[in-house]
Order: structure tokens, then C-alpha cells, then sequence
């Protein structure tokens, strides 16, 4: 199960969607908020997507994890909008028979979550301005400033 | 044939628009989407090399084809999670 | 933080608990209680510890772990009395600032709870009987089986 | 003297009580209690060699001395978790 949404996520009911009685482990991985970013402070974050690939792409994810590990049942969401400090911007969950095998499936899509879901993260900073996080993006500190 | 390309987060910003239409020839590929972007919108130029591209909800190289009717998009690096 | 509870496990307190505004990940690890053990149908799990000695071994788990990696928040449960089926027995949860070392941290936890902490498993089968759980334990099947 | 031994899972129904008494020399050490054990519980005999002794609430090794005052556990393999 993927999903897009401007709501907080729900640890407890994540779980219980994953949890099976086929299965004894059930690993939950959430993805939060920093205040701070190497001592620069965030006062929040806001999350864009292109929604209909970044659906795809985590539905993909998911069929391939299930294809390489004992994966019983997959739970992966990301939040849009704005996402305060401390709260989760993204969840994965699976369940296995087994513990191994849910530590490296969950590990596994956060990674490839990270470099092939098209979602963008923007830094507000305390001190007003905002940055668009672009990973290796070649660009003037002007550029990356226009709002 | 026109094509449009979607844009996003800091392209978006830079172009000041989230779609764009490009006129292309017939036979045109991702690459030659990436030279109309940066001829069509100099604010692009020096981070469209940083861009992936997408065409119908997948990744395409720059030998992809495109076609008038296909979902282009232009996707800077991503910052999921 | 450590806890024996004979109450149901709660995720979304867990997760509560150990997110921290200096971290980006957090990694909750469930044990549940699966219905088919090679083949064999359980109708329920009880679990049985020598609490003083399982409270100090977790929390010198937790000590060990913050001294291996750089973990802010560390919530250890192990409910008591009996989990029904497709509940959670155990909970391992941690935040850390980077999510490789949450996933390390949770599973290196889980490991030295399962060597470590003296709980024990008893099965209800779906067919009467009961088993304790003694991995490598030696002995008769009568013996067993007493009660 | 006297220690206390507790018992848990298989070894509490074994012996049908969760502690038992034994008499030990003053110099008892864990590898006593066992021996001491397996003398009072037949019952306990054969799964004693798979069996982790604390003392107060560390694992202790068989040549750990024990006192009157410690706490002294008899821990079948664990199935936490």
C-alpha cells in the first residue's frame, strides 16, 4: 500500500495494517523533522511531489521488495505540504516471518525511496529565508533563493 | 509538434511557471527537450545538466522519444524521506 | 527507556517517545505473535520473565547501544501474561540523526534482547497443549509437556 | 548455609515450586548449586546442563562463589521477544 498525503502519519495504524499473523516481525521506519541542519535551524519543512510518478514509483518499489524478501505486506507514505519539526514526513513499513529480513527490506526501500521518488523537500530556515534541497545540484546560492 | 514539460521545486521557481510548451521536430528525444528548455528559459540552463527526465511516469535517458502526446517532466534531484 | 508491561503495545507512544527535534530517523521494531509455527497452529502465546534481572539486562542494552552509536532515544518493551495472536510481544525503538545507524542500533537490540533477556515463550496449541520455549534445550518431550 | 534458588518456566514445572532451599558449604560456588540442584530435583537433572545460573541478576559463570545473601537464579535458554 502507497500513499500521498497532506495528513500526520499514524504509527499505530501503519502497524497495524503491516502486521500479519503469517509473520513475527514487523519493522517500521519514520522519517522526521530536524531543528537543525549543520547549526543552521529549521523552523519547518514542505514536501512537493510529482504526485502521479512518485505513486508509481513507491507502488514499483514496493512490488520489487516483496520479489526480494519474505515481504508479507508493505505500507510506504509520504507526507506534502508542510511538515513540522519533529513530526514524520515519511513512513515504511513491512512484516516477514522473520526479523533479518524486515531490517533489510525496510532499509532497502528507504534508500531507494531517497533516490527515485520525485518528492522535494523545502527548508524554511529561522532566519526567514527558504531552500529547495536539490542533492548535487550545481547552482548559485541566488538561484536557490528566489522564494 | 509541441510537447509540454512539467516542472518542479527549484525549476519551477526559476522558470516561474510549472508547465512550459516546447515546439520540437517530429522525431525528437529527451535530449532535445533539455536543449529547448534551456533555449526557451535561460534561467534553466545551469541546472538542467543536474535534471533527470521523465516521460509517462518513467525515468527516460536522452535517447528517449517523445511524442505530442506524452507526460514530460523535468525533475530536479530529488529530496524525499 | 525500559518496560515490562502486561498491557497491550502502543506504536504510536512508542514513536512519540523517541522522536527528538536532533533526529531524522527512527526505526520501531515489532515481534508479533505469528499463528503457525512449522505447521503447527497456536492459539496464543504467554510470556514469563525474571523481571528484576530482564529490567537491568535492558538497560544495560540500552547503555551499550547509545555508547555504539549515536542514539538519542531508546524505548525497550516486553509485554508479560498473554498475546493473542497478531499482537506485538516485544518493541525496540530508537532515533538516531541518520537512519543507517537506527537500523543498526533497532536490530543489534533485538538481537541481544533474544540472547540476553530472561523472558520465555510459552506456546498454547491450537491442538491442547503447551510448550515452553527452550532453544537447544535438551530434553524429553514428556517433560515437556506438563502442564 | 543456606541459598535460595528461584526456577522459571520448564524448570518451575519440573520441580513444581518457583525457589527451593539447598544446603551448601560456605565456599559454594555456581557449579555447587547445580550439582546441589540436580541432588534435590531429580526431575531438574537432564536440563540443567542447558540451563544459565545469575547471581543477583548477573549471568554468573560455574565457578562464581555464592552467598547466603545473594539472589540465585536457575535461567533455561531464553525465548524473549
Amino acid at each position: 500500500m502507497v500513499e500521498l498525503t497532506d495528513h500526520p502519519i499514524n504509527a499505530d495504524q501503519i502497524t497495524a495494517t503491516v502486521t500479519s499473523p503469517n509473520c513475527g516481525a514487523v519493522v517500521l521506519f519514520l522519517g522526521t523533522t530536524r531543528q537543525f541542519t549543520d547549526s543552521r535551524e529549521t523552523v519547518t519543512l514542505s514536501y512537493t511531489a510529482y504526485a502521479p510518478m512518485a505513486q508509481s514509483q513507491m507502488e514499483k518499489l514496493e512490488d520489487q521488495a516483496k520479489a526480494r524478501w519474505p515481504v508479507d505486506r508493505c505500507v510506504m507514505i509520504h507526507r506534502l505540504g508542510e511538515v513540522p519539526i519533529g513530526e514524520a514526513s515519511v513512513a515504511v513499513a513491512v512484516s516477514t516471518p522473520h526479523r533479518r529480513d524486515a531490517f533489510e527490506a525496510a532499509s532497502w526501500l528507504m534508500d531507494r525511496l531517497k533516490e527515485l521518488v520525485p518528492v522535494w523537500k523545502k527548508e524554511h530556515w529561522a532566519t526567514g529565508g527558504t531552500d529547495w534541497v536539490h542533492p548535487g545540484l550545481v547552482q548559485s546560492s541566488e538561484e536557490n533563493r528566489l522564494q | 509538434m509541441n510537447v509540454r514539460v512539467k516542472l518542479f521545486a527549484l525549476t519551477q521557481d526559476l522558470a516561474g511557471t510549472d508547465e512550459v510548451s516546447l515546439a520540437l521536430p517530429e522525431d525528437a528525444t529527451v535530449a532535445d527537450v533539455r536543449s529547448g528548455l534551456a533555449k526557451l528559459v535561460p534561467a534553466l540552463e545551469a541546472v538542467l545538466v543536474g535534471c533527470a527526465f521523465a516521460v509517462n511516469n518513467e525515468f527516460a535517458t536522452n535517447d528517449a522519444p517523445v511524442n505530442a502526446s506524452d507526460e514530460i517532466a523535468c525533475l530536479p534531484p530529488v529530496s524525499g524521506g
